[in-house]
């Protein structure tokens, strides 16, 4: 270890707090933007230039409101919980690749690491809403739990796919493997696998249900369950959770970038770098809020066998495919 | 000078807090009369010993364990706790006598103190020449080769347990 | 789903809980409230509580004069006004004997369907916003806010018209008016188009609507349910079509009716529906008499002979029923208003025993409910 | 097997245009109008709150206290006084009250004027902290305004898009 | 400074995993209900591990070994979890209660 | 099932043929003020044919209270769908009316029973075994008018508050 390590771990701790506090306020303002624009209203307009101080004002609003626990509830846990949802994102983000040498700690197992901490996630939403003691947040966990167990297995199918056609964990490495003109990408590396898109779009579907977006967003569910597992909490505590929300969509979307776009590879093998990186991935957190912004929500035995009868068949397909195009044809 | 100054003191330091997370949870997860938080010491347990396997070169187990344990161990039992707990959470003290909770500690003390002697007593074989460099390479080539039988058997045994607890589940359900 | 049942108190019995859906709560749209028992996700029982908006309409019908209670008649579905009105001045109409010009016939039926497609378009969105898909609100509101314009420069008010009159209507349609309704039908025709393929055709929309719901044709006529929820169950009962009133009778237009009874079949006939009333205003525009707007002789104190009668239109919800009881004085003796939101809700506690707490949502909203309709 | 994969397909294909008309829209001009930075224009016949109309001759309010809009209102909110001046062939109007919290805008009060003493406002700004301003009383208020403005209510507003 | 290098040591680890297994056991008997049981058998499966971890790195020939056996005690321990829990909501449909000596009517 | 209103009113005819005659009331008061001349002409038999463009409905059945849940029966048995129920409070002669509103889903027929009952006590059976949808309907009739009807299983406010003892369409209920 040398005498920099320390300095520079921490400096990129602080980058990536500073990255997802920020992206998560202002993708609230293209979120609102974004959506206004799909319904052709202005959206917000005045704070700020074209509303663009908007977070500040409600992350201001947020601060100076109480966290108020129900009576009943657990309150060690009620706390905790928004406390833990941050945690899965922010030491996501410390393994991802931003450009080649841009990554807060190039691990070996940066793949598991993304997804053995998503797993907390689950756990935080599911303990804050059987703190908060509501009849809603009860129900709105038990959604989130099945939901992000049964969208856990065709991701990780997935995940493994792309193992077996990069033969590493390392994220650096994997993207490096994707170097050259865009048709490297693993979206189009159909010589690995030639259902490679389709893998990709599996992938996004399973990131949308983890990270609880529409059109999968049973657990919030506002029409149904008030604010579901939320419901409780105010002021700063819900602020954590959608901060939490917006970090766990960067994550998602990096991930995607890494695994299937080329991370920080340009599509025309010259000038490779951050902007590419941060391109591909904005044009991702677009498309999922365009999403959110078009389709209405899923219900929930429709979601589940979403993912038992079509998602998890076919990513095993995909899955013994590769295994077999990559045994027979190499 | 390329170590950082005090690094064996962080490094040593980050250790002794993984202990101390460890023996926290674990005691959290056995006195505390709130089920939900028992399963939360399971899982800050569960953290610890994550980070007892890193300091033990293995970092592809540390995520597993947490991959495992919190991501499928807790999240299932609290979810069994949301179907089957009738009272929110609360363990009554009425049925912990006194005795039984002295039984249990002096249990657990005993073995505490025999383990340990016998551990830091035993005739251990002399350690390696070279430390494993926590390659998952390795564990994979030895999955799959010496101990593919006991591999297949565990899946066995997974997909068995899928089956029993889908059939068990759903025996005194009425709905479908 | 124990640990809920140990949340709630008292009123539980084994594996069951109770959660209130209402009166705040985001698909109730308004003040309803639904007390359900529910176990785990699955309804056992949902108990209607309405009356949080209750305002006697019928008392206040009895303690004002003939017109002054037509300005009320606006305010109990606030959403397709027009056809409340249009009852209760028909009503009025066939106690005294009064019979309405042509010209005002023609009008009232253009402003009723125009404000039937008005409210079905909120019907749309608050249907699409109860299913999670907040965009096609705001698209339906758009098109809504152009009847209202046409709607608001006719009567001067964008919900709440006041605009007939025992004998006619208050104002004559100007050449803007004429014009405006017909850009508005050319207009409406490709959004039709647009939002099927945005809504209707919509993978997510159709699982979460096919086979949900059902009600069948027998509990709609155990229940009085009409309009759209009879239609979706295969009857084809439109008073439009069995009484026809006003001018209804000269224009061609189709009742659509699906068998299904589920809520994609109330969906469509919905969205059928509009396309109907488009081509029921372009006719009626085509037809439009020339002439008064109001029956010459009204009185101005009206006192219609004793006895009692009724009248029966197809408001956008279903049948509306006024029926008056005069005693040939300066004010009605009793009204009654027996409107269709309140047996469309009636029907809710049978129709939803055992759904999923999202279907029994989808279903409510599916039956198109206007609180104060309910309450009065 | 077959109609399965033809509701994947159709699916999938109906999921896609959805987005494409959503980004469409995307990419249309807005059709809200931002109030209050620009205002709508009322229609003629917009029913705003009551207001007494002035005689253009004589400077003074047209209506003579004949009573007809308070017998014809529903809700009971106007009250008006009058009193008989010597040498003047009407009463004329000395308390003209509009309850405005209990108005429903309905528009009979005009209606059943026969001089057309009172019209609608075009004034639909209306917002109070206290319930009392809505009591408003508008012969004070045609009093207290310039004795001859062309017209009573500027036009404040502007053409939206 | 042997206390900072602790992490070098086997002794530590091993009397870690006694510990938790101490714990475990204590838990075992002392927990009324079922779940609470499990939480402390799943203590158990973790002290094995850990033990197996930490001979593996000190005193084991084959570095690997060791690190196999952790993973299927894992998958174990998953197992376990999903039929443990399946057989408590079971019991609590028909018993509704998951307090062990509420159950004593299994024994006959 | 019929084909005709005629046999409708044929069918209600024989079913109220062995009742006594009802009392001969009005079908509406004569107010005091009013002439004479513009009262609606008695009608000469309980069971009426009548023209839907001057009143809204086919067929016009008056019986005792006693035969409702026969009448609601004979609708059920013939198609009709329930429209309404409620009640008009005839002060002046110390009687309650029920209407029961009914019509036809697949024809245009529309009818109308109504049964009488004294204000001291207004009984009478409840048809919501027979028509659900009456169940809210009678809940509404007893709350504004205080008319019982035997048998109902829920008869308690629907719309007005919980507690509320009053009447409010009653003619001497004043707000």
């Amino acid at each position: 270890m040398s005498i920099i390590e320390p300095f520079r771990l921490l400096l990129f701790l602080v980058g990536i707090m500073a990255f997802v506090g920020l992206n998560a306020a202002y993708l609230v303002w293209v979120e609102r933007k974004g959506a206004a624009r799909f319904q052709r209203r202005p959206g917000p307009t005045e704070v700020g230039y074209g509303g663009l101080l908007q977070p500040i004002a409600d992350g201001i609003k947020l601060l100076s409101k109480q966290l108020h626990v129900p009576p009943g509830a657990d309150g060690v846990l009620f706390r905790a919980a928004p406390l833990l949802v941050m945690i899965p994102a922010m030491i996501g983000l410390a393994v991802v690749p931003f450009s080649e040498s841009l990554v807060a700690r190039d691990t070996n197992v940066g793949l598991l690491m993304i997804f053995a901490f998503g797993s907390i996630n689950v756990m935080a939403i599911m303990l804050s809403g059987w703190s908060s003691r509501n009849k809603y947040a009860i129900i709105s966990a038990a959604r989130i739990v099945s939901q992000d167990v049964a969208y856990e297995i065709p991701m990780l199918l997935v995940v493994v796919t792309m193992l077996m056609a990069t033969g590493t964990m390392n994220l650096n490495e994997i993207v490096q493997q994707q170097a050259g003109w865009f048709w490297r990408w693993n979206i189009f590396r159909l010589d690995v696998n030639p259902l490679m898109p389709l893998t990709f779009i599996i992938f996004f579907v399973c990131m949308l249900a983890e990270t609880n977006r529409a059109p999968f967003d049973m657990a919030e569910a506002e029409s149904e369950l008030v604010a579901g597992a939320f419901t409780e909490y105010a002021g700063m505590g819900f602020g954590v959770f959608f901060i939490a929300e917006y970090a766990n969509i960067i994550l998602g979307c990096a991930f995607a970038t890494i695994l299937f776009l080329g991370g920080w590879q340009s599509p025309f093998g010259v000038w490779s770098g951050v902007f590419w990186f941060l391109l591909k991935m904005y044009v991702l957190v677009f498309t999922v809020i365009w999403v959110r912004w078009t389709f209405p929500r899923t219900q929930f035995y429709n979601l589940l066998n979403l993912s038992w009868k079509l998602l998890i068949p076919i990513s095993l397909s995909t899955l013994i495919l590769t295994a077999v195009v990559m045994k027979v044809l190499k | 000078m390329d170590h950082f100054p005090a690094q064996d003191l962080i490094v040593g330091t980050v250790f002794l807090l993984c202990v101390a997370t460890t023996v926290a949870g674990a005691l959290l997860a056995v006195i505390t009369t709130r089920i939900v938080r028992a399963v939360c010491g399971l899982a800050i347990c569960c953290v610890g010993i994550a980070g007892l396997y890193y300091f033990l070169h293995s970092p592809f187990l540390a995520l597993m364990e947490i991959l495992v344990y919190i991501g499928a161990v807790c999240v299932t039992i609290i979810f069994g706790i949301m179907l089957a707990e009738p009272d929110l959470t609360y363990e009554s003290k009425r049925d912990t006598t006194v005795l039984w909770g002295i039984v249990a500690l002096l249990a657990g003390a005993a073995i505490c103190w025999g383990l340990s002697r016998l551990g830091l007593q035993g005739p251990w074989p002399a350690p390696p020449a070279q430390v494993s460099d926590g390659s998952t390479k390795a564990i994979g080539v030895s999955l799959l080769s010496t101990y593919s039988m006991a591999f297949e058997a565990i899946s066995l045994v997974l997909f068995v347990a899928i089956l029993g607890a889908l059939v068990i589940a759903r025996a005194g359900r009425t709905k479908a | 789903m124990s640990a809920l049942s140990a949340l709630s108190s008292g009123e539980t019995k084994g594996e069951t809980f109770v959660i209130n859906v209402g009166p705040q709560h985001p698909a109730t749209h308004g003040v309803l409230r639904l007390k359900m028992t529910m176990d785990g996700e699955y309804i056992t029982r949902a108990e209607p509580v309405c009356g949080y908006i209750h305002r006697m309409h019928e008392k206040m019908g009895e303690n004002r004069t003939w017109a002054q209670f037509l300005p009320n008649t606006g305010r109990i579905d606030y959403l397709a006004a027009m056809a409340y009105s249009h009852a209760y001045v028909g009503a009025v109409e066939r106690a005294a004997g009064i019979a309405a010009p042509p010209r005002a016939e023609y009008i009232r039926v253009i402003t009723s369907e125009l404000n039937r497609i008005s409210s079905h378009l909120v019907w749309f969105g608050a249907f699409l916003l109860d299913l999670g898909g907040f965009t096609p609100l705001l698209y339906a509101f758009d098109d809504r806010e152009k009847i209202l314009d046409i709607l608001e420069a006719l009567t001067g008010s964008r919900l709440t018209y006041s605009y007939y009159r025992f004998g006619g209507v208050c104002n004559d349609v100007d050449d803007d008016f004429i014009r405006g309704t017909r850009e508005f039908v050319a207009f409406m025709r490709p959004r039709m188009k647009m939002y099927h393929s945005l809504v209707t055709d919509n993978i997510i929309l159709r699982k979460r609507l096919i086979g949900i719901g059902v009600i069948s044709a027998e509990m709609c006529r155990q229940y009085g349910a009409t309009g759209p929820v009879i239609r979706g169950s295969g009857v084809g009962y439109d008073v439009r079509k069995s009484e026809p009133y006003s001018v209804y009778r000269d224009l061609d237009f189709d009742v659509p009716v699906y068998p299904e009874g589920d809520c994609m079949a109330r969906y469509l006939v919905r969205m059928e529906e509009m396309v109907q009333s488009l081509r029921i205003i372009e006719q009626a525009l085509d037809k439009l008499p020339a002439g008064p707007v109001m029956a010459s002789g009204v009185p101005r104190t009206l006192k219609p002979p004793a006895g009692d009668c009724c009248f029966a239109v197809e408001a956008a919800r279903g049948r509306l029923l006024v029926r008056i009881v005069s005693d040939n004085k300066e004010m009605p003796y009793r009204v009654r208003l027996r409107t269709p939101s309140f047996c469309n809700l009636s029907l809710y506690e049978e129709a939803s025993q055992g759904m999923m707490l999202p279907d029994a949502l989808a279903l409510l909203g599916s039956l198109d409910l206007v609180i104060p309709d309910i309450d009065r | 097997m077959k109609a399965l994969l033809k509701e994947i397909g159709s699916g999938f294909h109906s999921l896609v245009t959805g987005m494409r008309i959503t980004l469409g829209q995307f990419f249309k001009p807005q059709v809200t109008v931002h109030y209050p930075h620009e205002t709508l224009k009322m229609p003629v016949r917009f029913r705003g709150h009551i207001e007494l109309v002035r005689d253009p001759q004589t400077g003074k309010a047209i209506c003579f206290a004949c009573k007809a809009c308070e017998k014809a209102c529903p809700s009971d909110c106007i009250i008006v006084e009058g009193v008989k001046r010597e040498g003047e062939r009407r009463k004329s109007v000395t308390e003209f009250k509009l309850d405005f919290t209990k108005c429903s805008l309905c528009g009979s009060c005009v209606e059943a004027c026969k001089s057309e003493a009172i019209r609608f406002s075009k004034d639909y700004n209306l917002a109070s902290v206290s319930k009392e301003e809505f009591i408003m009383d508008l012969f004070k208020r045609l009093e207290s305004e310039q004795p001859k403005p062309p017209q009573a209510q500027p036009e404040q507003s502007k053409e939206a898009a | 400074m042997k206390l900072l290098h602790a992490y070098e040591q086997a002794d530590v680890f091993l009397v870690v995993a006694a510990f938790l297994l101490a714990v475990g056991i204590y838990g075992l008997i002392r927990r009324r209900t079922l779940i609470g049981m499990l939480i402390s058998g799943e203590i158990i499966f973790s002290a094995a591990s850990l033990n197996f971890m930490a001979l593996n790195r000190f005193h084991a020939p084959d570095p690997t070994v060791g690190q196999v056996f952790v993973l299927f005690i894992m998958g174990l321990a998953a197992a376990e979890v999903a039929i443990a829990l399946s057989i408590i909501i079971a019991v609590y449909r028909n018993y509704h209660s998951i307090k062990a000596r509420e159950l004593a009517d299994l024994n006959g | 099932m019929i084909s005709s209103l005629q046999e409708l009113a044929d069918q209600f005819n024989k079913l109220i043929a062995q009742d006594v005659p009802l009392p001969t009331t009005p079908a509406v008061p004569v107010a005091a003020g009013a002439q004479v001349g513009t009262a609606a002409p008695e009608p000469a038999s309980p069971v009426q044919l009548t023209d839907h463009a001057a009143k809204g409905f086919h067929l016009d059945v008056r019986l005792r209270p006693e035969r409702v849940v026969a009448a609601a029966t004979l609708m059920d048995e013939n198609g009709f769908a329930i429209d309404a129920v409620t009640g008009v409070d005839w002060m002046a002669e110390g009687q309650m009316e029920v209407v029961y509103d009914f019509f036809h889903p697949a024809h245009a027929w529309r009818v109308v029973v109504r049964a009488r009952v004294p204000r001291e006590k207004p009984e009478l059976p409840t048809i919501s075994e027979i028509y659900p949808g009456a169940n809210w309907h009678e809940r509404e009739t007893h709350e504004f008018f205080g008319i019982v009807f035997l048998g109902h299983p829920n008869l308690t406010p629907l719309l007005l508050p919980e507690d509320a003892t009053y009447h409010p369409l009653r003619k001497d209920f004043k707000a």
